[in-house]
């Protein structure tokens, strides 16, 4: 291996041209300018206050924006001048698992055959759409060791409260009343909000030494009113829950359940399965694991499998194999109803079954080993600089921590973070989880080449040396961003979220 | 075998010797040995893209349904609505498509000035000053505005009328589980909703389909009135094309502005990816859920983007944040922009007039129809709902043999009986007509019908 | 109007990130890595050595290139971010067009039912094809008032090729031997290199003081042995030869024919026609007038259309339609021959048809007169700091002159093209025609808005001040480019033209 | 009435007004009247594009040769080879489709490196040192090596293989009207030429194919010596697919390499834009037509990239010039080194192999049925020719009923005679396989032509 190849993740792309903010869509409207062309209908042109009473048409004009296509087209370009991207360069925000997503699986959501089709459109003129979903469920069981699956929850919040009301409704046919669900203090904040609106009160378990659940801690939380326990692993900070057979054990001794958040279940592809380590309710981030590019925010996917005992509590409709090889729109007997407006994010779930059978069970297998090697990789790489906050064998991803740089020159995880962006690089999650100090959690990921991995790590000793040097600049870090460090304090101050707001 | 991973094994090799390791196993024999999977996962080995898409030419061949295969003529929340080259070209470069949330607004100008956008163009549609950025659907979008009027108020009654999508409705009941919502349904008497006929007293929210999901538009001055008896929240669940042209959420008095943006540049998609648009009053801000683009500047003094409000979300409020929403659909909510950006202010209105003109213009001809009733007599705005002398199911398969895809049944929708429509609902057919689509297209579905119901 | 509004075509996109060069595709190869996935065919695999002599293999791997596929979409990302395009800003290059190219084109384009079309498929196959063909010729000859077209030649220059080859072909059918064609003193290189390629000589006609042909040189240089005469009109100055009709009549009188170079066919589409100032031959730039995107260089498309006199000499095959509305592949009787492997630049031909037929005549016309208005309210404009060569209404675009900054303070219209880019606009055309002096050429085309050449306007202003106040960092512009000001010299000394070249 | 100028009304006045004017149409004044076209273009008025879109539904339903529709066996220097969505993604980025020619290298890195890389991967392939920035077509780029023999020479007998595809032969016949070179034709006896039976001497270039068009291997030894004898230069039209596995141009003495890159990432678009490649030896370097890309460094001591020996083009050279060309096929040139690196060196050496089995599978296949002869008895590499009982034109349209398109009818590129065979063209079929046909695909050809010959 040469680590002198060039790397391939760092966005060297210098400047293009220009210093100056992007004028809005409204700043650069024109009256009467417009790009809309419409179909020639034919049909017949009556004015809208005959087919529209009076008292519902608005008195003024909505104003939108009146720019020309090649304005529009200037100014979106231009604003993808100013982001930056997987495909820029390396991404390694811890927890996010921003690996490179295929093209390929972009055309397949792009064919008109599945994205032209309505989600009204009964069985019969779409068991196309039908097979997809019952042949990704089926293959998402088999990766996760679950019975069966719900894909309608958009992502994996939605995955979260899905499987918490499935909880609910499993204690509840047990017609037994359960008030707490615990959770770990290193867990990520959706957990706790779910946990609240599944109509539950969180209970936290603490972090032992080790980076990994108390389980004295837990024991001693574990209670009859306990409904279940809800825990990613390798948890937050990229360790495999050692003890899980013993939590998983406690827990339903005490009759609760097993929640499985799959943020991070690109480490363990191929090598263990939640269903096979106790757990009875799984989240998927699709979005994650399954190469759907994160498009600025979302959309994602969080389809929600479980164990048998469990099925029969499932959102409805569900896409379903038939005896004669058909499928059909089938609501489990006592679903808790539907928890999307129709049947999920379903190009993203199609995107996902291309994805897994491009890879097959080997290829997902080396996407989890590959992923893991890169972390640790990474970690003992930096561990002069950055160590690790619980130094051993990591899964996918690594807390470091700059606690050292702080400490001797007074620059910040954040400043570092910073500062990377400057190098080319994306920075890592920064502070998260809240129980690490000063954490900067890095998520390489499998499709990173070592090359990328060492700029990467060479791009921090820079920075660390500039720690040393000019600890100054760092705190101001950013310099040659498309702005430089943004001003939050000022944004919350005084909300400006519309054109419109006074300013 | 086929995968995206760049390593060679020599790459491999020399990884495992720098972290002193022989196998790539080794890297997980800190997982307990009962738990770990023996022989791999039970799942075919990988084959090339080009195999798998022979494979996905097998699924989409079996998608008749799609819309350029039968001339659309359903709606019920998605529509058909003409998205051009450019739009998709430009929604389309990676940039917005390949970056996570903007945490780094150093190197997230773009999508941040996108979602600003977004932002501003809801704000003004729903006549409201404040719109987060995005949520899943506009399902999702009704919870959040429930989840809000509770907060708000501190009640659980959420008097809903069956204006509003049955899907809409369903997901509403199933989140109160959670929530411990009391969900009240007004049901609908010829077409609006007959408020009268629930107990509102206490209610947290009112909630009103705007045009109804029937495509009905209703006087929404007795829910405004009852909502503010009550000092609940006023809801409107709209539709957003509609909205260019009708009196706004904002000057009917609402306080939440909920509604389906996949209208804005989005496929239909088969349901999803879709856009939630939200948007509020000012003193609802703080309850916000989801995220929210401000503008602010750099430290040179440059204008600037950022998320902002953040202590509202998961991440730092925890069990107390107003809603657990992390990832949305940005890329919706920036396609969206774009799509908004090509209709213009005059696009936008032309799009929701034609809609309009098709819808009544086909409306007339079939209520010349034998069997073919209007299941209402309300003025509607481009959707509309027609009894017929059979099932709709069966009117449905039977009009897709003559290339068209007729409507929803209500029934599929709802069920055998919906608050929606006094009596059965398995004769009720919803029909909607967009811009896109030409007089031989509604006169040919004028004919099929014929034929069909011959 | 408000020339306050935000302006559109510029590039005000500031820095993404990096500083550094982006790395060649074979610095960031490594032995074993690939991208490619090819289809399971189940074909017998046989080793090449059996199917293939021994003395034809190549006992040598030709290196390509090792990388992944996420390391490709990262280096040529990275790549379009240092590249400079219509779609991020205005590129006002003089004689190039580089007007806004509808994405709708681009999709016309893209659909499998023209691009997976093998072009030897027979026509019976083909009809679709042959129609768009038949369809656009006819359309071309309506525009550029011509009998005939042939749709073959691939650009300009190859069209100008065609064009005297059919002069060459119309002259010895009729039996009678010419030597030179005469072209102006500032046309287009490609004219005279174009006429050397046809078998003749190039017969120079100087530019008046008005800067049009001097008419009185003209008819000094025209005799029996004039071949004919190679005109743009406008011509490339961007004036319109005003005594065009006293022209033809002097170069018919003496047998010759007129060709015109149709580069400039933007500025008169709908307000007069190459045939009716009597033309005999014309090429049309189909990638500047009717909108298909240049490519970073090409390809483009060359029709060329000729008088009735000169059909027969077309080159051939001919997608025809035929009487029962058919269309069959024809041959001219004394054609030419083909001057294309195929069918010409279909796609390119497909997207300019296209293009017509969303603007129709009267669309065209606006598009002419509106390029025309903006090229003079951008002369009119800037008239104090770069004077117009000829001051008086000017077609598509303007000639002007820095003439005035060079005396002054010493700084060349090349400092001002390269301080432009600094501005965010793409820099004229510097230096040509070459007979005006310190010449820059501005075309802005129809798509860019009054507040576009306003901002353009101003950015020249700031530029101008910057000549006074720093003439010497002008001199060294641009400063914010990806890569400084290049070493043209030192490329040409010591070619390196390959990755493997020795340095 | 549909297009896409920014300019409203106002605009129009105002700029008019700043310009003294008062109608557009003062902007034309001082055209002649005597030529001004009165009553505009007799070219129907625009519509939209959703308009147009269907218009151009008729025709692309009107080609159902189309290769998702006809399985493709033709070959003919126009190959239906993989091209990945990753590839269509990157070349189709608009900052390489929407810039011009490099002319400021400051701003134009992208394309200037993408073609430089593209410059690397030519010479390489072609074993030369030099390539040139990209050519019209593989037709143009024998004109332009027949011109850089003429240059080198200066002599005017270019003696041309008849296994050079007929239509670069035709092309180049057409040009050397103007050049006044005289083309000497070598027929192929049994596949291979025959250059034995034409007289060479004085020469300026031989030029032989490799394979030639009808996939033959030709032992190009004697083209070489032929060369060398009459101090010619040897061109060789080369398969650029073939080229990764074959001996190279260089490697065969050639001073010239000319090829169709459509092979590399471009669709087969009917014919166009396509790639003409060229390559060439260091001591004609300065003869090179077109644009060529070399290495340097900026003001900063920062490598960069720029057009360079502009000495030799048409915009200094003017009549001098080496070639005329000027826009040329860079956008085809920046695919082909994007489909490059996809394939990558292990990549392409598959493909060649696959065309290679598959041609050769089929090939087998074939000779066993009765009536179908090979039409020679030479190696193949990923086509061949075949003689059928009976006109390949009318059996190629047969094998269409048959889903397939069979290959290319000599008699429809060469005419009803073409110094390539011996007696009529008529009954030769020219059939190619790539390295997208599955075994299936070839065995249903098979049975088909059985069928289409019973
Ligand atoms: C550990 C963990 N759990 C849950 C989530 C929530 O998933 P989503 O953003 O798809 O709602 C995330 C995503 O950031 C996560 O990292
Ligand atoms: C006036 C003029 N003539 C001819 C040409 C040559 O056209 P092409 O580049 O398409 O060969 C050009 C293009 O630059 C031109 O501007």
């Amino acid at each position: 291996m040469s680590t002198l190849a060039a790397p391939g993740g760092r966005a060297a792309s210098a400047p293009l041209t220009g210093h100056e903010t992007e004028p809005t869509l409204f700043e650069m409207s024109v009256p009467g300018r417009s790009a809309h062309q419409l179909r020639t209908t034919g049909v017949p042109a009556g004015s809208l206050d005959e087919l529209v009473p009076a008292e519902h048409l608005n008195p003024d004009v909505v104003p939108i924006a009146e720019v020309s296509e090649r304005d529009l087209v200037g100014h979106f370009t231009r604003l993808t001048h100013r982001q930056f991207s997987v495909d820029l360069g390396m991404y390694p925000l811890g927890s996010c698992t921003m690996k490179y997503n295929p093209k390929f699986c972009d055309a397949v959501a792009a064919d008109p055959g599945l994205s032209a089709v309505h989600p009204g459109a009964p069985a019969s003129l779409t068991q196309g759409w039908l097979e997809i979903l019952a042949t990704l469920e089926e293959k998402l069981c088999l990766i996760t060791g679950m019975a069966a699956a719900t894909l309608q929850p958009a992502a994996g919040a939605a995955g979260e409260l899905t499987g918490l009301l499935l909880m609910r409704a499993f204690h509840e046919a047990n017609g037994d009343e359960r008030r707490r669900v615990i959770i770990p203090d290193s867990a990520h904040g959706t957990n706790p909000a779910s946990v609240t609106l599944g109509g539950y009160e969180v209970a936290t378990v603490s972090t032992n030494e080790r980076g990994l659940v108390d389980l004295d801690a837990l024991k001693a939380t574990l209670g009859p009113d306990v409904a279940g326990i809800m825990l990613t692993n390798p948890n937050t900070v990229g360790l495999f829950e050692e003890e899980i057979i013993e939590i998983a054990r406690a827990v339903h001794d005490v009759g609760g359940l097993l929640y499985y958040d799959g943020a991070n279940l690109n480490a363990i592809l191929g090598a263990v399965r939640p269903g096979d380590m106790g757990f009875d309710i799984v989240h998927m981030n699709l979005h994650k694991t399954f190469a759907t590019p994160h498009g600025g925010g979302g959309p994602g996917a969080g389809p929600v499998a479980v164990a048998a005992r469990l099925v029969e509590f499932l959102p409805g409709p569900k896409a379903t194999r038939q005896g004669d090889g058909s499928f059909a729109w089938r609501t489990p007997e006592r679903s808790i109803g539907r928890v999307h407006g129709w049947h999920g994010n379903a190009l993203v779930l199609a995107r996902a079954l291309a994805y897994i059978d491009v890879h097959g069970g080997d290829g997902l297998t080396r996407v989890a080993q590959h992923a893991v090697l890169n972390a640790n990789w990474l970690r003992h790489r930096l561990r002069e600089i950055l160590p690790a906050a619980y130094d051993r064998v990591c899964m996918h991803e690594c807390t470091l921590q700059a606690t050292g740089l702080k400490s001797k020159y007074g620059v910040r995880g954040l400043d570092v973070a910073k500062a990377l962006l400057d190098e080319g690089f994306h920075a890592p999650t920064v502070y998260f989880p809240l129980i690490v100090d000063e954490a900067l959690m890095f998520e390489p990921t499998e499709t990173e080449s070592v090359q990328t991995l060492e700029a990467l790590a060479q791009a921090i000793e820079r920075i660390a040396e500039h720690a040393q040097s000019d600890p100054e600049s760092l705190r101001h870090a950013p310099h040659h961003t498309p702005v430089s460090r943004v001003d939050e304090a000022r944004a919350a101050r005084r909300l400006i979220a519309t054109a419109d707001a006074a300013r | 075998m086929a995968d995206y991973l760049p390593h060679t094994p020599e790459d491999v090799a020399s990884m495992l010797e720098f972290l002193g390791m022989d196998r790539l196993e080794d890297l997980f024999a800190h997982i307990p040995a009962a738990v770990r999977l023996s022989g791999g996962l039970a799942i075919e080995p990988g084959v090339s893209e080009p195999d798998v898409a022979a494979i996905f030419a097998t699924y989409t061949s079996a998608n008749p349904a799609r819309a350029n295969n039968l001339t659309c003529f359903a709606g019920g929340g998605a529509y058909d609505h003409e998205v051009p080259a450019v739009v998709r070209a430009l929604a389309g470069r990676s940039e917005f498509v390949t970056a996570y949330t903007p945490y780094q607004p150093e190197v997230a100008q773009g999508v941040l000035q996108a979602i600003f956008e977004y932002q501003t163009l809801i704000a003004r549609l729903s006549g409201l000053p404040i719109s987060n950025a995005s949520l899943y659907d506009a399902a999702t979008s009704l919870v959040e505005a429930l989840n809000m009027a509770h907060g708000a108020t501190q009640r659980q009654k959420m008097v809903i009328s069956a204006g509003i999508h049955p899907h809409w409705r369903q997901v509403a009941r199933t989140f109160a589980h959670g929530t411990g919502h009391d969900i009240v349904e007004v049901p609908l008497k010829n077409g609006v909703s007959d408020w009268a006929s629930v107990d509102a007293s206490g209610a947290a929210a009112i909630v009103a389909g705007y045009p109804n999901y029937l495509g009905v538009l209703e006087d929404l001055s007795e829910a405004k009135a009852l909502a503010t008896r009550e000092g609940a929240l006023l809801v409107l669940g709209a539709d957003p094309v509609a909205a260019s042209v009708l009196k706004t959420a904002g000057q009917w008095g609402a306080d939440v502005f909920v509604g389906e943006g996949q209208v804005f540049g989005t496929a239909l998609s088969f349901g999803g990816p879709y856009l939630g648009l939200f948007a509020c009053s000012e003193d609802q801000v703080r309850r916000l859920p989801g995220r929210i683009v401000g503008e602010t500047v750099d430290s040179n003094d440059r204008r600037a983007f950022v998320t902002t409000l953040r202590a509202r979300e998961q991440d730092i409020r925890r069990e107390k944040a107003t809603s657990n929403v992390c990832t949305n659909q940005t890329l919706m909510a920036v396609t969206a922009a774009v799509q908004l950006g090509w209709l213009g202010t005059r696009g936008l209105r032309e799009v929701a007039t034609r809609c309009a003109q098709g819808a009544h213009y086909l409306f007339e001809q079939l209520s010349g129809l034998d069997g073919v009733h209007a299941a209402n007599d309300q003025p509607f705005f481009r959707e509309f709902a027609l009894r017929l002398p059979s099932a709709a199911t069966g009117v449905i398969e039977a009009m897709a043999e003559h290339g068209v895809l007729a409507g929803l049944a209500l029934s599929a929708l709802g069920g055998a009986r919906d608050p929606s429509i006094e009596g059965s609902t398995e004769d009720v057919l919803i029909v909607s007509v967009t811009e896109r689509r030409t007089k031989e297209e509604i006169d040919h579905y004028v004919r099929s019908l014929k034929e069909v119901l011959a």
